[in-house]
Formats: C-alpha cells, structure tokens, sequence
C-alpha cells in the first residue's frame, strides 16, 4: 500500500481502469448466472410451446428477488458491506 | 446484457476516460453476447438433441431447439427487468 | 458510432485487434463445448478401455453436425445472418 | 486464493517488473474473489432454494444459504492448506 | 485446438500487425490447453474417483483415470476434424 | 520460431508477462476446481449444521490428494514432464 505513493499516475490510472473492468465481469456474470439458474428452476424441460406461460413468469420475478437476497446475505457473510451491484 | 446495467455514471467522467471506459463497456459486451450465443446452443443441443441414428436434425429436435431458445431470450429479458429494478431500489410487489 | 470519426487511429487499430480476440475467444469456446457435449451425449462412464469403438465414433460424427445445425438455427434466431465461424 | 500459492519468486527480479507483476497479481486476486462470489450464490442458491411461491426468503432457507456458505468457507480454507503442502512437497499422514 | 481453426487469413494483413495477430493466436492457444488439461483433470476425477477411505489412487481409478483421458483426447482429435470439415463446407456422408 | 529472433525485445517482455498471467490463470482455475469438486463429493447437501465434521475433513484431506495424483497422471499423458504447479 504504501508502494503506491511513488507509482507514477499513469499506473494508477491503469488499475482504476482495471478495478472497473473487473467489477463490470462480476456484473456480467452475476446476471448470467442468474439467468441460467432461474431458467433450470422455472421452465419446464419439455419446451411444448416458445411462450412462458403465467406459472412460470411469477416464478421467474420470484427467482430473481430471492437470488438477490441470497447475494446479499452471502455478500454480509464475506465481510463486505456494500450491496451486490 | 444492457448497457445501463454495467456503467451508470460515466458522465461524470472526464472527456477522455469517458471514451475508454466506454471502449471497454463495449468489448465487455460483444464478449458476453458470444458467450451467450454459445451457452445457448449448448443448453438447447443438451435438452433437445438425444438420438444419434441419423446425422441431421429431426422436425421434432428442430421445434425444440426453437422453443428452448425463444424461452430462454424472453425469461433473459424478464430477468433483466426485474433485475434493473432491484438496482434502482424498486420493491418487486408479491403475487 | 458518430464518435468514431475524431477518434485517432490507434484506438481503432485497438479495437479491431479487440474483436478479433474476442472472435477467437468465441470460436476455442463452442470447440469446447462442442466436444465436452458429445463426451457427454457419446462416450459411456464405465471407461473399460481407452479406444473408442465404432459405435462411439459414429455417434461423434452425428453429434457434430447436429451441434452445428443447432449452432446455425439459433444463430438465425438471434438476428445473426452470419455462419457461426 | 492465497497470494503465496500465485507466484513464490518475485524477489529475484528487477524493481519495475516486480511492481508489474504485483499488479497482475493483484487484478487475478480481485477477479477471482469475485468469481467465488458469484459462485458461492449461485451454488448455495441452488441447493437451498426450491420454493418459489413467495418472493422472500423463508427462516429455513435462510439457514440453509448460511451453513452453505459457512461450509464452503472453511472447507476452502482447508484444501488451500492441503494444497499448499503439496506443493511444498510436504506428504498428506494418511490414516 | 488448432491454429488453423483460430484465423485463416493472416496473410493478408501487413507485417507489424500479422505478428501481433500472431502473438494473440498463440496466447489463446496457451490459455486454451491449459483450461484443457485442468477441465480434463476435473471430468476424469468426478467420473472414476468416489471413494475417500485411503489418500492414494488405487490401481483401479488409475486406470479408469488413464482411460478417460485418453478417450477425451481421441474424441477431441476426431471432432477436431469433422469441425474443420464443416467449416471447409464438407458435407459428413450419413449412413 | 525462427520469428522470434528478430523481434524487439519489448515484444518479448510483452510475451514473458503474458505467459505468466496465463501460469497463474491456470493455478487459480485449478484451485477452484478443486475446491468446488471436493465439495461436491465431500459435503452432505442438505446443511444441517455450518461446521465440518470429522468425516468431511477427512474426505477433504484425501479428496486433496487424490486430485493432486490424478492432475499429475493426466499431465505425464498429456505428454508435459513437469508438476501441475
């Protein structure tokens, strides 16, 4: 930590650019786990027509919320205590 | 992914960043839009494609796929909805 | 897009080498996937030998092309009108 | 992941490279605490949760999701230790 | 994977950036067989070594171990070929 | 190869840094899939209670190394005369 005082800004700039970048990736894969792990709760694997039909839309907001939660609660078990976005 | 969901507050930026930073939003999400091409696929081929007799897709296989991947694009963008509004603080009303 | 045309040369070099990484990147992953589903979908469990008999090598030959079949059917759902290579 | 366990030989090298390293190093770190996040969510998340008739947690799924997370936790910490040994050359008693 | 199956028209392109294009290429080609080898190690473990009473492989997961590698890489070579077939545009004769 | 000669010697730096980057990429990849399969054969799932008992940990240790043997095995077939780390 103390190293950084006498890195040059342009490092600096470089790491910002890469904390953000990471933290957009953890974005990306937040929603695309999300996504995969609602649809092998909700949809049914038979696929008899291409609409989601009523059950499985109320599944599918049901899904969403309590995956928030569960990131949430296991985001307060690691220690950090910033929400999951 | 949408765009509004990786990078809110680039206006605050200066010019410059503003133009990398924005580079950088943009190669996340042709990577991501390939990814997902490719996990679509395979989902799909996984739960539709089961008979190995003949080397081309069945009429059944074929209606199958097309079913699996329509869901999977509009529970993706359901899921984007409801996710968009958990960020902005929206409480999702129950039942 | 507008923005691209007062960007200086070398971030557009910087972006085309971008995409054709990600092009590549793309094309190692449906391999992979590709061959771990035909593993999947052809090989038996047990591992009683370490050849592949005849029944194996033509459910591979199958699974190929019916995995590129899929991969070009979706591609058309999604707007692409590109092959999937 | 332990920072040990990512490179062991640093000092040998010249000042500039050493701090370059450092910085890959650390990106690996932060990304892949963030993937076990991700993937702690997403594994407890699918073990403990089945019901999807309210849009909130109920007590016991709660539980669930915590001695999941809790035994990930532990057991990662134990197989780094393991781990490390191995790679120390140290031997594993058996019993 | 093979080189030839990443990018085929790099003849075409001016010196300074073919090598960088092939610095790339071989970057990928690194990253891949080394993702292989470890999604290898995993599929082969999961599928012959159940049973945690002892801390050494006995000679009957070894085996298992030993066959489950090599039919992954036989399988891997063969869709290897059709893959690039398919990519010529050669059509697989059904039978 | 031969290429290589002729090369500046920032492009090889470039490249010593790039091959590192994937060296670690491999450790931390095999790390998690250590950890996360062990898991899966080691934990009972329906989390009873959030301490590991005598019988996980003993599963662990040997789950440890018996996947250190097996990415050893795979490694001399795989034709590489050097250990997983």
């Amino acid at each position: 930590m103390a190293a950084n005082d006498n890195m040059p800004p342009a490092m600096d700039k470089e790491q910002i650019f890469g904390m953000a970048e990471k933290e957009m990736e953890y974005r990306v894969e937040l929603f695309n786990k999300l996504t995969h792990t609602c649809f092998n709760k909700c949809i049914e694997k038979r696929y008899k027509e291409s609409e989601l039909n009523m059950g499985e839309n109320s599944c599918i907001d049901r899904c969403v919320s309590k995956y928030w939660q569960v990131t949430n609660l296991i985001g307060q078990l690691l220690g950090s205590n910033r929400p999951p976005m | 992914m949408d765009k509004n969901l990786l990078g809110g507050d680039l206006d605050s930026l200066p010019e410059e960043d503003k133009q990398k930073m924005s580079a950088i939003i943009d190669q996340l999400q042709i990577r991501d839009s390939l990814r997902m091409y490719n996990s679509l696929v395979e989902r799909c081929f996984t739960d539709c494609v089961d008979n190995f007799w003949r080397k081309s897709l069945g009429k059944q296989e074929e209606t199958c796929v097309r079913h699996c991947a329509e869901k999977f694009l509009k529970l993706s963008m359901r899921v984007g909805m409801r996710f968009a509004e958990l960020n902005q603080g929206v409480e999702i009303p129950d039942q």
